[in-house]
């Protein structure tokens, strides 16, 4: 019973945690401009993610080492650090997204300025990260986020044309008075909102915290299996959420109240006040992970101790770099730059950082000396291959696309 | 010496020929013993020319095969990877290496002797 | 301005907090307001074009206001204020299409 | 090649397979540092024979090169007590075997050397922290 409930927790948070400003800005961008034609690159993301997060988490839970340490090992000193330094900054950046994320939903709530929020939300997220446990983090923010289901429910309360949502998705058409790059780019921005660098090093830094071993690959499983997944049809529901209510009216998605603009019209005061709920929940919860993952990505490189399973005066080093990461990304956020295009230019420079990531990830896992018969079998071979392939791809095609469409404009 | 003054040397044969840089090196505990009775690790040979990165990754290994086509490309750049013994240097003078044989005479790292016993 | 309006909407039927329409609104208008102070400081290359520009202006200057009419009825949620400027938001908004054809 | 398991548990291996880069726990399962170099002597017959493990910043900072390898280790000197480019040194006969993926002491990490800087930032910066004891 126990176990089934450790199962259920973990596929919960792993949907919880799977979605962040990342995915809230991204979704509503994209069902308000551009329908369900992008839907594929969602799906396309979040499949990838699954897969890449399995071998991550499988890799983690048979070596019981976490990825940074194969990162080093196999990709040498001086590539692990270039992928060291991009992840980092990728960090902050991602941080100060999440962080200006949380200040928008509580200036949703209180119609106080986002940006008075952001200080004492650097400070929370400090906070949670230097006192509170592991698993409280994961599971109170991976539940609460949960709320944000309030908009599959929603999709059922609009008067939704399932026909016409399907065979968008089906049969993407670049809607009329679109530029093809720019279309392009926000196919790049879902990909990369699924593919953040943080998730893949905190779910398997998270993995030794919680002492994952080769016994429990099952429950690991179900986290990717399932959660990511599920994860990725949150963000589904948001996109096709947007479609029936904002597209006809022709309003852009410029800021994090329009995102909840469907939830409002199909479920009006309960509706917005539970998707606020998972508006912050997702948020925070995101934002104390990318700022530790700073904290475990180093530690991990450099060889030091770290982790919340230990006292602070045993992994000093671990916290210091946590704690200048929440500095900078609060910093950041404070000189007023625009939360969604700084969520929208992450997402995409993550998506063009992840191969360096993904690329040992896919070796190790075929090493037997590691990984014995939990190696990769021929399907998993064969698609994370093809996968592979596709962010090299969105990799080489992301910075001329940001330059060209001006970041999506 | 320490081994990062080795790495990356460009290591040149008898015939003036040049073999590439030096990426790795072999190690064997055959040397004398430690205060706990153990042999010590030896520099026994010299891992020179392309293929750093697929050997650095595991490719020289049969326990790494995949994934496809990856691997395949991997193996294939080990092949021209070769094993230096460090009997044969001549003159180490950072960042140059002389041997003293020529390129015909040296083994390809993929047909070292000791690749498969420790799966 | 179309989400301004599709917000006073919702207040109207009593659908959402009034923080979260505040601030919605209130990004409209500075959204709307942006799209003003950009338009002002092109610079037209011809006298016709000064002219159309300067109609074009009073056209943007109607949104703007009806944006911030709105802002304000919404912000002391009063029911006729938000109808009163529901109608001038989609005066504004239908010579704005009228002019953008 | 040969059936002599004495070494540290692998007897004939590539620097890069087995030692360069991996983690190093003491005796306790704490983490010290990582492998970041090795150090030979050469000895009367010409043959160099492993006499150290490198660990720490300034035994990095080469093995990065370039501008940032320099850069790193006048940051990492600076760190230093007395400005010493010398990195710790884990002598040989401190380890106690390698596998794949790590290398362990028999020793503790404290009578390592490598944590004077995890000392240091413990004792200046988190214990001055409300709750960092």
């Amino acid at each position: 019973m126990k176990r089934l409930l450790n199962l259920t927790l973990g596929v919960m948070t792993a949907i919880g945690g799977f979605v962040d400003i990342g995915n809230l800005v991204t979704s509503g961008i994209t069902g308000a401009r551009f329908g369900m034609s992008l839907a594929w690159a969602l799906l396309l993301g979040t499949a990838g993610m699954t897969l890449y997060g399995e071998m991550a988490g499988r890799v983690t839970a048979v070596s019981r080492r976490p990825i940074f340490h194969v990162v080093r090992e196999r990709l040498g000193v001086r590539t692990a650090m270039v992928n060291l330094v991009a992840s980092l900054l990728l960090n902050v950046l991602t941080l100060a997204a999440e962080i200006g994320g949380v200040g928008l939903a509580l200036a949703l709530a209180s119609s106080i300025n986002y940006i008075l929020w952001v200080p004492i939300i650097g400070f929370l997220v400090w906070f949670f990260i230097w006192k509170v446990p592991f698993a409280v983090i994961e599971r109170v923010f991976g539940l609460l986020g949960l709320a944000l289901m309030v908009f599959v429910v929603a999709l059922f309360h609009l008067h939704t044309h399932w026909h016409a949502l399907a065979s968008g998705i089906v049969n993407p058409v670049v809607p009329s008075g679109e530029g093809h790059p720019t279309w392009w780019f926000y196919a790049i921005s879902l990909i990369g909102a699924a593919l953040v660098p943080y998730q893949v090093f905190f779910f398997s830094s998270g993995g030794i915290e919680e002492k994952w071993s080769v016994e429990h690959l099952g429950e690991m499983r179900a986290n990717a299996l399932i959660g990511f997944p599920l994860g990725g049809l949150l963000s589904l529901a948001i996109m096709a959420a947007a479609v029936p209510v904002l597209q006809p009216r022709s309003i852009g998605v410029n800021h994090l109240g329009e995102v909840g603009l469907p939830v409002i019209a199909a479920l009006g005061k309960v509706g917005l006040i539970i998707m606020l709920l998972g508006f912050f929940a997702a948020t925070f919860a995101a934002a104390v992970e990318s700022a530790m993952s700073s904290g475990y990505i180093t530690a991990q490189y450099l060889g030091w101790s770290w982790g919340k399973q230990v006292r602070p005066s045993q992994a000093p080093r671990f916290h210091v770099v946590c704690l200048i990461t929440v500095l900078l990304g609060t910093a950041f956020m404070l000189t007023t730059v625009d939360p969604v295009k700084v969520t929208l230019v992450s997402v995409v420079l993550g998506a063009a950082a992840i191969p360096l990531t993904f690329f040992p990830i896919l070796v190790v896992a075929n090493d037997r000396r590691l990984m014995g018969k939990h190696a990769n079998g021929r399907i998993v071979n064969a698609l994370g291959f093809a996968f592979f392939v596709v962010i090299v791809a969105v990799s080489v095609a992301t910075l001329p696309l940001l330059f060209i469409t001006k970041a999506g404009q | 010496m320490r081994l990062v003054e080795v790495i990356g040397c460009a290591v040149v044969d008898a015939g003036g020929q040049s073999l590439g840089e030096v990426h790795d090196v072999r190690l064997v505990a055959d040397g004398p013993r430690d205060a706990n009775g153990r042999s010590r690790y030896r520099l026994d040979a010299l891992v020179v020319g392309a293929g750093g990165m697929a050997h650095k990754l595991g490719y020289s290994h049969d326990a790494v095969s995949g994934p496809w086509p990856l691997a395949s490309i991997f193996r294939r750049t080990i092949r021209r990877s070769l094993v230096v013994p460090w009997s044969e240097v001549e003159a180490f003078d950072r960042p140059t290496i002389r041997i003293g044989v020529r390129k015909a005479d040296l083994t390809s790292l993929a047909d070292a002797d000791d690749r498969r016993d420790d799966t | 301005m179309a989400t301004a309006q599709l917000m006073a909407d919702e207040v109207l039927r009593g659908r959402t907090t009034l923080a979260y329409a505040d601030t919605v609104v209130t990004d409209a208008e500075n959204d709307v307001s942006a799209v003003q102070t950009a338009f002002d400081t092109r610079q037209p290359p011809d006298a016709t074009s000064i002219t159309l520009r300067d109609e074009f202006d009073n056209v943007l200057q109607d949104a703007v206001t009806a944006a911030q009419d709105l802002r304000i009825a919404v912000r002391r949620d009063d029911a006729h204020a938000i109808r009163d400027g529901l109608d001038e938001a989609a005066k504004a908004v239908a010579q704005l299409q009228r002019y953008s054809r | 090649m040969t059936a002599d398991t004495s070494g540290w548990g692998i007897p004939v291996g590539y620097a890069n397979e087995f030692l360069l880069d991996r983690e190093i726990l003491d005796k306790d399962d704490t983490p010290v540092g990582k492998v970041d170099d090795l150090d030979f002597e050469i000895l009367p017959d010409g043959s160099p024979v492993l006499s150290a493990i490198l660990c720490g910043p300034t035994a990095l900072g080469p093995r990065l090169g370039g501008r940032l390898g320099t850069w790193w280790v006048s940051i990492a000197r600076r760190l230093r007590p007395n400005d010493d480019p010398t990195p710790v040194h884990v002598g040989i006969d401190d380890v106690d075997h390698v596998d794949r993926e790590t290398l362990r002491l028999r020793i503790t990490g404290s009578n390592a050397g490598t944590l004077r800087l995890q000392r240091w930032v413990d004792a200046k910066i988190v214990k001055r922290i409300p709750g960092g004891e």
